[in-house]
């Protein structure tokens, strides 16, 4: 299945629309996605930094997922970096 | 006694290239006859970060978690305080100039003690927990994304100064 | 860094027959482009004490002396939190309605912890330490001089409901 | 020397103009004041309870003073209910 990942903050550098698509198994789960996005990076984003992605959350729009969550139904994912707000 | 018809909690993100934070909103939103206490904490855009000059700050939010979280936070508050708590949530996103106002959280409860530690478990919760990010604009022309709280659960904090931004 | 050359702290006792408080002046005092963070305080009349129903009350005060109690608060405060930050503190006296603002106190400071515990170490020494003296009025008709914190120093508080007041 | 009280608060319900005059020794101190507003008390106001004054202080216009201290030269003082503001 096709899985889009949406890019937040500092992800937002690497990508100039700010969104990923990356191809996984229906069954795959949250750390799945991190680990196919890091090979994502790894082939695409030269100056990334791995200790980002390392410190960075999944999400849907409803919730912070974990590891073992399964990918939403609908294929659309957040990566969140650490937060800075306020 | 009954929970009041009007709604108890606002929460909102507010694009600052077409509106602005309303402190006198917020105040006026939590307050009640029958509460006695209002604290707000109103959040700027300070000249001075770790010694470099701020000339702004941009502000990433993804919102629909963002609303998300405020009211999971105000739904906490309530939780913590009982059905007599108003609770007020705005953070803003976009370009921020120095002085602006990035977030205001107001609480408004019959006495102070808890008006007090419902704003503030408002906004260490918005702190550490919403997902908005800034990044940070300098006088000499480089900006850079704050290093802030991770959402990992395995990991609460990233370690300062490890350097995540590029 | 030198303190500004502007008074950081606002003291004033604020006659309701002629004049009001004002929350957003307050924002206003205490904000200075160094600042990240504003803690405010707002004191406003309750429609029920003790089960009772209020429809006004009356502040009484020696301004002489509240003016100068407001001053050494302030001075303790920068003690405790150094030259950066800005204090406003106003207290309402005359007559009020339910919903009317008793008292407005905010502290700005760089960082929120500062700016929430200067706001709570002002109101709480406002609250026991003025000479500001509550008189409720209830629907009743009936008027009682609320029982308060005793400025003695051999016995800093007197006991509830030992009935002080004719 | 004549001492003023000015009166606050729950005071302010037995006298009129808020006030009391009283004749002090220049020597005397706050706690003779203290013993001289109970003694005007007993005489002039019969719905007063004692414990009002026992839980009330004496100030000056600068500061609270204490039971040791010396009446304020220009024999202007004033006495403190319980404090009830905020």
């Amino acid at each position: 299945m096709k899985v889009e990942v949406k890019l937040f903050g500092a992800f937002r550098d690497y990508e100039a629309d700010a969104r990923v698509t990356l191809e996984l198994t229906p069954e795959a789960k949250v750390a799945d996605v991190r680990d196919a996005l890091a090979a994502y990076a790894g082939a695409h984003w030269p100056q990334f930094c791995p200790k980002l992605l390392k410190y960075s959350a999944f999400a849907s729009e409803r919730a912070v997922l974990r590891e073992g969550d399964p990918i939403p139904a609908d294929g659309r994912m957040a990566v969140l970096p650490p937060v800075s707000g306020g | 006694m009954d929970a009041p018809a009007a709604p108890r909690h606002h929460c909102a993100v507010v694009d600052i290239a077409t509106d602005k934070l309303d402190p006198a909103a917020a105040l006026e939103f939590v307050s009640d006859p029958g509460f006695g206490g209002i604290t707000m904490f109103v959040g700027r855009v300070r000249d001075l970060n770790h010694g470099r000059v701020v000339t702004g700050v941009s502000y990433d939010m993804f919102d629909a978690l963002a609303l998300n979280g405020f009211a999971e936070i105000a739904a906490r508050g309530e939780a913590q305080f009982g059905p007599k708590l108003k609770l007020y949530i705005a953070h803003a996103k976009g370009r921020l100039g120095i002085g602006d106002l990035a977030v205001v959280v107001a609480a408004g409860t019959p006495h102070r003690d808890e008006a007090f530690r419902a704003c503030r478990l408002a906004i260490e919760a918005v702190k550490h927990e919403s997902p908005v990010w800034k990044q940070e604009h300098y006088a000499d022309g480089d900006s850079v994304w704050s290093e802030g709280c991770s959402l990992c659960g395995h990991d609460a904090h990233a370690p300062a100064g490890e350097g995540l931004a590029p």
